[in-house]
């Protein structure tokens, strides 16, 4: 059971069991994007609040597995509190890595590493993507001027 | 056991294969089926023999493949006693679906017309209805589904009872809750309502698993996929009335399907003929008519006893299974061999990764029933589905992979 | 000879038939091409180890089938120089000549615009328009070809100039005349009148024998089938700009080519996928890559220029031989190796029964060009066509044949 | 050669060059039927004049391989002067024999005979069956009242 212990390391499986900022509401928000994974059906609502350029609150709610609810509860706990350059930066390390690179801010991706391995596994790449996408999209979406916003998002082919 | 499974299972390479050093388990005929020997012999001896066109050709290799291909028609009509002059080949039931949904529902339906469909469809056998609905401005009326997975005939009948429903399309078997439908009952309350009423069926989880006969049934028209029926992907069937055929205008236009061409249009040739626009699957209808050739050695009788039984065996089992709720009917007199599940805490994604992990192949997802999961309330299941390959040693690693499962990701109090 | 055209037949199964004794000589390549092994052993690795449906699943064999059938769109974006997102899979060129005729000229093109085809078009690419035509009150436009087979583009000049025409479609290489149309030229041509105009592409006929890149070509669209090009029947593709499917509308609707459905209605998958419902052609797919390969491989100049060289020979042994008419241009610069040709006093379907049976494969007919024959004043031509397993031993039979029709019709004094 | 010459006998050859009641037109005629086999290309006129019951004039023209025109000749030298009751039965024995049964009457069909043979070259099958296919379209058109009438029939699929 290696390969399967290699996908769903413990920390995951923490992420997944005690979701941190997984909510259904975020005061203040500032954008709300709804993606999808139609595939697999997948859901997640991903809140944004944006303070002087600064990502000041993130909530994710939905449905889907736990590689996607491990991977977003992990992610927000690597890009709160970052300007929102960063946290773009962010995000394109961890969607690099899915496609095997390996990241230069290793450190700051903090608990998103863990999800490394799952690049081996390509239709769970999707799934550790879906929390990331969703968030690029909610940037996009609040710098598009459009405050509050509700954009679905295919998560298929990113 | 009807079969003698283990005898059987050698037909089938893909069967011999293992996955992380255990014997592969294959649960998802329901998506595809496994391909035997006969058939992968029967698309060789074109490619190697007789590669040619087919219908044009003067010489004996296009005599060869026309056989091949004119004979996969012959197979398929006495499969489901149908005329051969009705069997339309396709890429796949989708484009069956869709050929009938083009090539009459858009000609005929309108602004005052309905459309019957069901909750329960797979989106093949709804989005091309509701595609046309909004070009064409008839209207679209749904058979919702009971508590126990059936279709509620009490609704249907009010549904119909105004006349307006002048085309009706329901599947055969559910894939997602393995329903089998009573079609029969169903065609005669839509025509009470509306003698003209077409009756299409959806027979693509039906035709590989049961005795099928058009006439008894009732239908007009009826879908029906290659890759299902252990025949090779690239080719589906829409079966129907040649007198419907007839009435219906040309949807794929272009070689082979006309009688002339002149710069100020077409006539079309004789039905079914006018419907197969270009090169046709050629292959992959020899390898359909071996296909059929062997789901009749082995009797479809045989096949949906054996389904039978061994159904019975995984649902009982499953059903004892802490944490599995199964959807659809129980009583497999009233189902077919898809079971569909959910195992409490653990998503049905993470389920399908232990189970594979464990060389089990299931499917996992919305089986593309994206209605009907709304109104079961769930946005993915697990569905393990059964073949005239799998019998009870097949069961054991299924329970495994799910008790490992529940282990895996118990206590974080989710679904 | 550019290849070593004897061990590369012997990659070719069916080259190695007798037919009545004598070697096959297979001069039908324009119909359907042969298939070489390497081919035949990708769609056996699909059936015989990874047999699964795509897309859908989470387990080891459905990643196999997916990593194959998405590897086919690579190979193809590769082979003409496009985006594999603009790669849409289809059963043959014909339903890629539909689905553009479907997804955009019926939704776009209404009274008071104009589409413009020629009178040389395969019916594919001609029929779906029409057919569009009539349904959708919008005007056809033929360009005419010259005495010596060639589009007359002063004429197309014409026919565009009041900047009516929205949509052109027209073929690359003629399947009948063989001629090689200045595809660049033509799309200027009609972009000049009409800047927003599409330009489609029949590409049937060119991407099996010369290199071919979109950009370079100015298509928006190009149309391709798999079994002309050493891969299996069933498959095809619309090779298309994604801007522009992204603003098509859907055609076949289905299952996988959505992102949601509900009762209301239905929102679509990202392009490509949104054009490819239902189960995909994923064995034919795999074989499909393996071609590409195997054309790679040869090279596409190289291709070319062993057509060249053998149609040269062709051409100036058929022209010298008494009662021989070629049809198309002369120039082997300005054509492929499909040869169509006439022999005096003897009907076609005869030359073709007398060259069956030296075990001679030419085709005889219409050629799916009817408006070209009638401009033509031909009802049907011997057309002999040549790919890479062609060599100059194929010719003597060939000519054998032609004599020995003349002698067997002698007298009749009728064509 | 013996199977090509089996399909093209020298009779066969002798009614493609010498075709009997081969004509653009006829006079007096009662049905004009045109039939094509959209396949091969190949396109035939036939006209019939029918009289008290009796087939009693019969002009083909057209184009086509030496198979059609040669069985369409034949067959006329077989029908003409016959009732149209003994003409359908005798273009149905021609059909069945074209799919592999022996004719009862087999004097009757004359030069008919020599095209018992094609019934093993399944593509000339339609070929050999173009005129006959014609004739019967022909009797029935009259038939149906329709005095000057032009039919066009797929020839391929009968
Ligand atoms: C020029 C041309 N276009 C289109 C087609 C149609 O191809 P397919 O029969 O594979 O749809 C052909 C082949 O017959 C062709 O030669
Ligand atoms: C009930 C039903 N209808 C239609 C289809 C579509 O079949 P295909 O994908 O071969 O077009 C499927 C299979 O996915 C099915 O299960």
């Amino acid at each position: 059971m290696s390969e399967l212990e290699d996908l769903y390391q413990e920390i995951i499986l923490d992420h997944y069991r005690s979701p941190r900022n997984r909510a259904p509401g975020l005061a203040g928000e500032d954008a709300h994007v709804h993606h999808s994974n139609p595939l697999c059906g997948d859901e997640m609502d991903l809140r944004v609040r944006i303070r002087d350029g600064v990502l000041d609150g993130l909530a994710f709610d939905g449905e889907g597995c736990s590689i996607s609810q491990a991977s977003a509860s992990a992610m927000s706990v690597a890009v709160l509190g970052r300007p929102v350059d960063d946290v773009l930066e962010l995000v394109e390390q961890f969607r690099l890595m899915m496609h095997g690179e390996a990241p230069d801010r290793a450190d700051d991706l903090g608990d998103g590493m863990v999800f490394e391995g799952v690049a081996r596994f390509p239709v769970r790449v999707k799934c550790a993507l879906l929390g990331w996408m969703a968030l690029r999209d909610a940037v996009d979406t609040f710098r598009r001027g459009e405050e509050a916003n509700d954009v679905t998002h295919e998560g298929d082919h990113e | 056991m009807t079969f003698d499974v283990a005898t059987l299972r050698k037909e089938f390479p893909t069967l011999q294969r293992e996955v992380g050093g255990r014997r592969l388990v294959y649960l998802d005929s329901a998506a595809t089926s496994q391909t035997p020997e006969v058939v992968l012999a029967a698309m060789e001896r074109y490619y190697r023999y007789s590669r040619s066109n087919v219908h044009r050709g003067v010489y004996r290799l296009a005599e060869e493949a026309t056989d091949a291909y004119e004979g996969a028609r012959t197979a398929i009509a006495r499969l489901v006693g149908a005329d051969p002059r009705g069997v339309v080949f396709t890429k796949n039931a989708t484009e069956a679906c869709n050929l009938i949904a083009y090539g009459w529902v858009r000609r005929q339906l309108g602004p005052g017309d309905a459309l019957l469909c069901t909750v329960m469809e797979h989106h093949a056998n709804m989005v091309p209805f509701q595609h046309a609905a909004q070009d064409r401005g008839f209207e679209m009326r749904y058979v919702p589904v009971t508590e126990d997975g059936q279709l509620d005939l009490d609704a249907a009948a009010q549904l119909v009872a105004d006349g307006r429903v002048r085309f009706a399309a329901f599947t055969h078997v559910s894939n997602m809750l393995g329903t089998i439908n009573d079609v029969p009952r169903i065609a005669a309350l839509v025509r009470a309502a509306n003698p003209d009423a077409i009756v299409h069926v959806d027979g693509t989880q039906a035709v590989p698993h049961l005795p099928v006969d058009l006439a008894a049934l009732g239908a007009d028209s009826y879908a029906l996929t290659g890759h299902k029926m252990f025949g090779p992907t690239g080719i589906g069937a829409l079966v129907a009335d040649p007198a419907l055929l007839e009435r219906m205008e040309p949807f794929l236009t272009g070689g082979d399907m006309i009688r002339d061409v002149t710069l100020a249009g077409a006539t079309w040739n004789d039905v079914p003929h006018r419907f197969e626009a270009g090169t046709p699957p050629i292959a992959e209808a020899a390898g359909l008519a071996a296909a059929v050739t062997f789901l009749e050695e082995l009797g479809t009788e045989r096949v949906r006893a054996h389904e039978v039984a061994l159904g019975e065996t995984f649902l009982a089992a499953l059903r004892a299974t802490d944490g599995v709720e199964v959807h659809g009917p129980h009583d497999m007199a009233q189902r077919g061999g898809a079971i569909s599940f959910s195992l409490e805490g653990v998503h049905p994604h993470d389920v399908g990764a232990v189970l594979d992990d464990r060389g089990v192949c299931v499917r996992v997802g919305h089986h593309c029933c994206k209605p009907l999961m709304r109104e079961m309330g769930v946005n993915a299941t697990v569905r393990a589905s059964l073949h005239v390959y799998n019998d009870e040693d097949d069961l054991e690693p299924l329970l495994e992979g799910l008790s490992a499962a529940r282990r895996m990701f118990a206590g974080s109090g989710r679904a």
